[in-house]
């Protein structure tokens, strides 16, 4: 059976300590954007941790909440490309193909989660800075729309590594870099098809939720909530 | 006499052509530069990337489809127009048609460079087009940029044709009225034209032809052009009225438009005698229709907002209503219902210069319409930390100024090289009518005293 | 002597030259009428109006909507790439392509049709007088069928009005 | 042969001039020598080697991705380019008991200190006016030269130089401490903004270690926070996170609890379950209180208290004067949460209490510290599951060392040697630190980069990146287990740099009058792979009797400046990327977006939503904070975590001169801080200055939000309007 990647983030695990915004941008080679252009809108992180402020001062709670490229199954994003660069594949994923996209920004503007990114300039990394570059990911040019991918070169290399060692792929040999650096262990990542995996049985948690739910995009990230404490029943 | 009755006509009509002012060299030397500017400032875009434009995370979208939106709408002043009137026959229509058609062959060619402007490869756009390619790989026929492809190229290419076909009569009458170097390029356009009776019937069938063809196309060009918002999942995008509600609009600006156009050309090439006020009068009328079908559709897109009470589409509501963007919203509103629907209901102040302004007034508030649609909803897309503002940066600003002085550039110069006015049109209004005979003529009367 | 024409500036005229040739026996197809302006209310005005090319615009049209159908559906099935969980050929955003190319294939149909009844384009024949761009409406009759030119040239000049002119070439 | 006119003559110069230019500005590999490739690798597999993460004191070991790759090197004093293998990523090492195979964003973002633009390839002598930042680059030899010149000139007088580092452990700095020892120099001096050494105190006294303490967070059912910023920035934030991480499964059923006290909303109080705003020098009292109401309802275990509780005068008496009642007024929590929450920690045990950060650097910082002990002794919390433990140190003892504070009182050495200590920028700028340094005839740096202190050097020796070299760590917390860490070096030196302790073994080899006696290393590896002694195994603290000069009492924490005149208590804290500053050089970390503010590339004050109604300020205003020392400006972003009577901002940013990522960016809120500090340990006081704020001007664009424009705008989402 096909895999059908997806993702659960625990948002009671996760701290908002933002590890795995620079995993991201480390193992994706995304540009820094610099002061100004930052300032215009133009920094970009594939993954975001998405901050929340409830109530007033001082009863005030904060909710933090990994945003990343929900791959959703009705993904808003893909029909509107006019040249296929956004399209699903048999894997489920979400993929975006850097050298068929033509700018449109269509996707981006579809897309209800904001996590698609455009490279409004060609990408620089001042001299040394180059060498940090992951040579499994291609860098991206002026021009084109990028976006999280749920590190498909880690998924390949997983693949390739387990076929190599002619064994069946194990639930949690692959793991996008976001999860890996993730401290608290607050994002997990794997198959769905494969009911055994912790994602696919996280995915069915009570706790789970969706992104938007009622976009109709049938993401593949599920969230499951924060619990609040309530006092345990102590006999 | 047909000689003595026509000639002055063609004479008239034909001078522009003939007799070139000071002005004309001015104004083209002045468009001309203003164009070279927002070609200049494409390049700079182009050589540096679309960053240089205000489009950011996550307005991606900004000017450059606003005017893209404006201009496609701009064309629907002709075609459209020009052949709902030839098809129900309306005979004011014969001095107005030309100038309306030309309006929209040059602004769907304005228009449609917009997509490619804003594109962040725009060397590739034409990937968008279906073609069998090295990589195998055609384009996407689920999106809404590939059927904008298809709708503005079958509307283009339909209101060129529309446009030229009934010039070839013209281009004939000018080889013969011409010498030298003039008639050798008029005589090559003329196509060899003699004006025999076949020529003028397959002409005239075509032509009737082409009204049918070209209202449904008219029609889905801007429907079209709407699907490129309602179909992404943007806060006061997705919605079913924007076919129509757009299509109105167009038509809306688009007379504006012709109004003006109308009124220029009137003035500068002395046309008084053959676009009399009764032609602005008319299309007066048809602007105060239009105006109070937008405000129809204005409320029913606002009304099933603001009681469906969805916290993303409200963010956008209240942006426009009373946040950041509601100085525009409220201009618009101003320019587009409250001063058209109280200048225009009143027959004394449905003057010339009234109706001129008032149409000025409709192209502000119509451009203002597109910038409305486009960037609040993306501003304030679903998740609330991604809201973001969008400020147009100078390329953005110098491009659009460029357009309109393109637009104005373009149309001086056909109305140079090309009668501006249709010549065998006009004159075949000016055709006296034989008696008729008896029975047939108090068929007529009987009908026209039917009506009520 | 190849050719025979005359001028006139009133359509009344040409109504009486084209019934005099007529009666002298010219077929209507040899007549040859030329105006700068289309006269739908006298009986020449009518003469070859009609004509295939609503039913060739209609078969443009077809034609367009048959090409957009393969355009779509083969297009589509020849590399499939799955987008926002609509079917590989999908057959609502197909419809817009196929109405757009049925249109397009009408438009087409019907101006080439135009082009190619009205021999278009084409070099200037020498049947022709510049006095029509004037007004002057032109009735000529050239390499007449079964008609010796002489009683052309009588037919036309029985009008009473207009200038005969021959051509020899 | 046509006579050559003058004409002529330049044309002729300025054709060949022209070849010669378009012969320079082709591929750079056309004037660069290329090297032959020094490493065996196989392209385009990746080799994993160990090394550790030097930015913070936690210690984590992590593992670097090396590929082979085209670098541009500088060696010898030639730039040329070699095929050789580069760190293209670090992640956490899965076998490390720190890092446990994870790794925060700072960790993740030290391989930009290797690859920065801005880094010095070769020794430096400074060539401009002291300050300039104006530098020649000079050969190893003549460097060394310099160094040992000066170093020989002050051998008669050896109490003369002076080391001035970060309060760090481990082998190097024992390296250093036995350098300067036979040289007959004293101790090295340390200088950290953010250190604990209050705690270290505090725990000193209370459990008889002076050192930081290990939570066993995994197995807590109740973590009662003082302040801390836990998962963020203090301490062992990376172990800190996995175990909470681990916490947060919930165990049986029940859902341990997080409760933070802090007048500003950390990273952590945003992720606890209950936030309490409390007076900002007050958490001693609140734990006091609580102690009061576990010891009145009688939740006391039978032997609570102990050593720890005998700190606090009044223990025994159960603390008469902590009433609820008592407590609200000092603190501001209400008498009746005063009630529930001791109930709640003496109840769902096992409940550790943590405090550390701003609560410590009060005036009273020792006094609060001692009260949190006190309440975890009281609770049976120490040395058990689920408690507050001491990881078993090494063999290496904390060298002794001299506080920045001290010698800054004292007249100025001959000569300074500094490593990674930049006091110029991190002390506040009443302590005069540049006035100082610029007194000091000859001052030595190795630093990689020119940073506010190192602009004053003399004489900058570059060391290594700590991929480059070999590291160890023996952090003083984070695991039940003694850690410690050594690794070698990841990748080749990209640049003439060599590893310090090399350079001070080399330049006491070169000595005039050699060391006595000599070290005994030839080199840094040498010493690191000298065998080290197993710690002792589980060993108890030496219990040492209580120091008569410990605090018994309770203190109110007193502030600088007066309330009428500055009206806001000002609270620098370490921001999450760029911690204490010395890390906002690297373009990764200034562009993370801050987990509260979404603020990337700036500085910002942190005010109460009413107060900045009050003073008429919206979003992105700039205000001017000013203490009784020095003024500041910068954007104001309005915060619903932090109380109407504080004013809060990010440590980090306002550098002068710290490269091209950092320089003149932002404003440094330790530069108007009040120079108060903690008696007992000398430690400044940096939460103890009054501040008051005026607005200067609307938004200047100066503060960069991730979150684009988003003011949330609650009123547009809720409702019909």
């Amino acid at each position: 059976m096909a895999h059908r990647w997806g993702m659960v983030v625990d948002l009671d695990k996760c701290t908002g300590c933002e590890a795995c915004v620079t995993a991201c941008h480390a193992e994706n080679n995304i540009p820094t954007a610099g002061a100004v252009e930052a300032g215009r809108g133009r920094a970009m992180h594939w993954l975001r941790v998405e901050r929340y402020w409830e109530g007033d001062f001082p009863d005030v709670k904060v909710k933090f909440k990994p945003v990343m490229c929900q791959h959703c199954d009705n993904a808003p994003c893909e029909a509107v490309c006019p040249t296929y660069a956004s399209h699903q594949t048999d894997e489920g994923l979400n993929a975006q193909v850097y050298n068929r996209c033509i700018g449109t920004r269509y996707c981006a503007n579809a897309c209800s989660y904001n996590v698609r990114f455009f490279n409004f300039f060609n990408p620089q990394w001042e001299k040394p800075l180059h060498l940090q570059l992951n040579p499994d990911v291609s860098v991206r040019e002026v021009g084109v729309m990028e976006k999280c991918t749920f590190c498909v070169q880690r998924i390949k290399s997983g693949k390739t590594a387990a076929k190599a060692d002619g064994r069946e792929l194990q639930d949690g040999d692959i793991q996008p870099a976001c999860v890996q650096s993730c401290p608290a262990g607050a994002i997990i990542f794997g198959d769905l098809n494969d009911p055994e995996s912790r994602a696919a049985r996280l995915t069915h948690s009570p706790r789970g939720t969706k992104l938007l739910e009622d976009e109709g995009t049938e993401p593949k990230v599920t969230y499951l909530q924060r619990q609040s404490w309530n006092e345990p029943d102590t006999q | 006499m047909n000689r003595t009755r026509n000639n002055p006509l063609a004479d008239d009509l034909v001078r522009p052509l003939l007799h070139t002012s000071v002005w004309f060299y001015g104004a083209v030397l002045v468009l001309a530069s203003i164009v070279a500017c927002g070609a200049a400032a494409w390049g700079y875009q182009l050589w540096y990337g679309m960053g240089v434009a205000g489009v950011n995370w996550p307005v991606f979208w900004g000017f450059y489809e606003t005017n893209f939106v404006f201009w496609i709408g701009i064309s629907h002043a002709g075609t459209l127009i020009s052949a709902i009137l030839r098809l129900v026959n309306a005979r004011w229509r014969r001095p107005v048609t030309r100038c309306a058609e030309v309006i929209t062959a040059f602004a769907l060619m304005i228009g449609a460079i917009f997509p490619i402007i804003h594109l962040g490869k725009p060397w590739l756009f034409f990937w968008v087009a279906p073609y069998p390619s090295a990589r195998e790989l055609w384009p996407n026929f689920r999106s809404p940029l590939v059927w904008d492809f298809f709708a503005i190229n079958t509307y283009l290419i339909g209101s060129l044709l529309f446009l030229i076909l009934p010039m070839i009569p013209d281009f004939a009458l000018i080889r013969d009225r011409t010498t030298g170097l003039r008639q050798r390029i008029y005589g090559t356009l003329a196509l060899g034209w003699q004006g025999t009776t076949t020529q003028w019937h397959r002409l005239e069938a075509a032509m009737q032809i082409m009204a049918v063809a070209i209202i449904p196309v008219a029609v889905s060009v801007h429907t079209i052009v709407s699907f490129d918002f309602s179909m992404a999942h943007v806060p006061m995008w997705h919605s079913t009225i924007f076919g129509p509600y757009f299509v109105a609009g167009a038509i809306f600006s688009g007379i504006a438009a012709l109004i003006i156009a109308m009124a220029a050309l009137r003035r500068m090439l002395n046309l008084h005698a053959y676009l009399h006020p009764l032609h602005f009068d008319n299309l007066a009328k048809l602007l105060l229709l239009m105006s109070l079908l937008w405000g129809y559709f204005v409320f029913s897109e606002r009304l099933t907002v603001w009681y469906g009470n969805q916290p993303s589409e409200m963010a956008v509501f209240w942006a426009t209503q009373r946040g950041a963007f509601a100085p525009f919203y409220w201009t618009m509103v101003f320019c587009n219902f409250i001063v058209p629907v109280s200048v225009l209901s009143f027959r004394r102040l449905r003057t010339l210069p009234g109706i001129v302004l008032v149409s000025c007034g409709v192209l502000v508030g119509m451009w203002f319409e597109r910038f409305l649609i486009i960037v609040p909803g993306l501003s304030t897309k679903q998740l609330p930390y991604s809201w973001g503002t969008y400020t147009p940066q100078p390329p953005e600003i110098v491009i659009m100024v460029a357009t309109f002085a393109a637009m104005a550039l373009l149309y001086t110069l056909f109305s140079k090289f090309v009668p501006i006015i249709s010549i065998w049109e006009m004159k075949v209004g000016n055709q006296p009518h034989p008696p008729l005979p008896a029975d047939e003529a108090e068929e007529q009367q009987s009908l026209w005293r039917a009506r009520p | 002597m190849n050719a025979v024409y005359a001028l006139y500036d009133n359509p009344a005229a040409v109504q009486r030259a084209v019934d005099g040739l007529r009666a002298a026996g010219v077929t209507d197809a040899d007549i040859q009428v030329m105006s700068s302006e289309p006269f739908e209310e006298y009986e020449f005005g009518h003469k070859d109006s009609a004509s295939w090319i609503h039913w060739i615009a209609g078969v443009g049209g077809i034609v367009g909507l048959a090409s957009a159908y393969f355009l779509t559906t083969v297009t589509q099935q020849s590399w499939p790439l799955r987008t926002s969980g609509m079917p590989i050929v999908a057959p609502w955003p197909n419809l817009i392509v196929m109405f757009e190319l049925t249109m397009l294939g009408a438009i087409l149909a019907t101006v080439l049709t135009l082009f190619v009844s009205a021999k278009l384009p084409r070099r200037l024949p020498p049947l022709y007088d510049t006095d029509v761009s004037n007004g002057y409406i032109l009735v000529g009759v050239q390499r007449p069928s079964g008609q010796p030119l002489v009683d052309v040239t009588a037919a036309l000049e029985a009008v009473g009005e207009g200038r005969v002119k021959q051509i020899d070439r | 042969m046509t006579p050559m006119d003058r004409r002529r003559f330049f044309k002729i110069t300025a054709i060949t001039g022209t070849t010669a230019a378009l012969a320079s500005c082709g591929n750079p590999e056309n004037q660069i020598v290329r090297f032959i490739p020094d490493d065996e690798l196989t392209p385009g597999v990746a080799v994993w080697k160990p090394s550790v993460c030097p930015l913070c004191a936690a210690g984590c070991g992590v593992t670097a991705r090396v590929m082979d790759g085209d670098a541009e090197v500088f060696r010898n004093g030639q730039p040329g380019v070699t095929r050789m293998g580069l760190v293209r990523k670090l992640e956490g090492d899965p076998a490390h008991p720190i890092s446990q195979g994870r790794l925060c964003a700072r960790g993740q973002a030290a391989v930009q200190v290797t690859y920065h633009p801005d880094r010095l390839v070769a020794p430096q002598r400074r060539s401009g006016d002291r300050g300039s930042s104006q530098f020649t680059e000079i050969s190893w030899d003549e460097a060394l030269n310099l160094l040992v010149e000066r170093l020989d000139a002050t051998a008669a007088a050896p109490a003369q130089l002076a080391f001035l580092s970060r309060p760090r452990r481990g082998r190097r700095h024992e390296l250093v401490a036995e350098f300067l020892r036979r040289f007959g120099a004293p101790a090295p001096v340390s200088f950290e903004i953010f250190d604990d050494a209050v705690l270290r105190r505090a725990n000193e006294l209370s459990f008889g270690r002076h050192q930081l303490p290990t939570f066993d967070l995994t197995r807590t059912n109740y973590l009662l926070n003082f302040g801390a910023d836990l998962l963020g920035t203090w301490n062992s934030p990376l172990a800190h996170s996995v175990a909470y991480g681990a916490m947060r499964h919930g165990r049986g059923g029940s859902k341990p609890k997080v409760v933070q006290v802090e007048p500003r909303m950390s990273q952590t109080g945003a992720s606890a379950d209950e936030w309490l705003a409390v007076r900002p020098g007050t958490e001693g009292a609140l734990a006091l209180g609580l102690a009061h109401v576990v010891m009145k309802a009688g939740l006391r275990p039978a032997d609570g208290g102990g050593r720890a509780g005998v700190q606090v005068e009044g223990w025994s008496a159960g603390l008469p004067a902590f009433t609820p009642e008592a407590v609200e007024k000092e603190t501001g929590v209400s008498a009746a949460r005063i009630e529930r929450l001791a109930r709640e920690f003496a109840s769902y045990g096992p409940a550790v209490a943590v405090i550390g950060g701003a609560p410590l650097a009060q005036t009273n910082g020792l006094a609060q510290a001692l009260a949190v002990n006190a309440l975890n002794a009281l609770v049976g919390s120490v040395g058990v599951e689920g408690g507050v433990s001491f990881m078993p140190q090494g063999p290496s003892p904390v060298a002794t060392v001299r506080t920045l504070r001290d010698v800054l009182a004292a007249a100025p050495p001959q000569v300074l040697l500094l490593d990674d200590a930049n006091p110029v920028f991190a002390a506040p700028a009443a302590w005069k630190v540049r006035d100082w340094l610029r007194q000091v005839p000859f001052i030595a740096s190795f630093g990689s980069f020119i940073d506010e202190t190192s602009a004053l050097a003399d004489l900058i020796l570059p060391d290594h990146s700590f991929l480059e070299s070999w590291v160890e760590s023996a952090p003083e917390s984070g695991a039940a287990t003694a850690v410690v860490t050594v690794a070698g070096p990841a990748m080749r030196p990209l640049y003439d740099t060599r590893s310090m302790p090399d350079v001070l073994l080399d330049a006491g080899r070169r000595l005039k009058t050699p060391l006595a006696p000599a070290l005994p290393w030839q080199t840094f590896e040498e010493m690191l792979q000298a065998p080290v002694a197993e710690p002792p195994p589980g060993a108890a603290p030496p219990a040492r009797s209580a120091d008569a000069s410990a605090p018994t009492a309770w203190q109110a924490p007193q502030l600088d400046g007066s309330a009428g005149e500055y009206p806001f208590q000002f609270m620098p804290y370490p921001s999450q990327a760029l911690f204490d500053g010395s890390l906002a050089h690297l373009p990764w970390l200034q562009e993370l977006p801050d987990p509260l503010t979404t603020a990337m590339w700036s500085s910002w004050v942190e005010l109460n939503v009413k107060t900045a109604e009050t003073l008429g300020i919206a979003d992105g205003d700039v205000v001017e904070v000013a203490s009784a020392h020095g003024s500041l400006r910068a954007p104001v972003v309005i915060s619903p975590g932090i109380g109407p009577d504080a004013a809060a901002m990010p440590v980090g940013q306002g550098h002068e001169t710290f490269t091209r990522y950092a320089s003149g960016r932002g404003a440094n809120p330790l530069a108007i801080l009040a120079p108060v500090a903690e008696p007992s340990t000398g430690q400044l006081a940096w939460a103890a200055t009054r501040v008051k704020i005026t607005k200067i001007s609307g938004a200047d664009g100066s503060l960069i939000l991730f979150a684009g424009a988003t003011r949330e705008r609650p009123e547009h989402a809720r409702g019909r309007g």
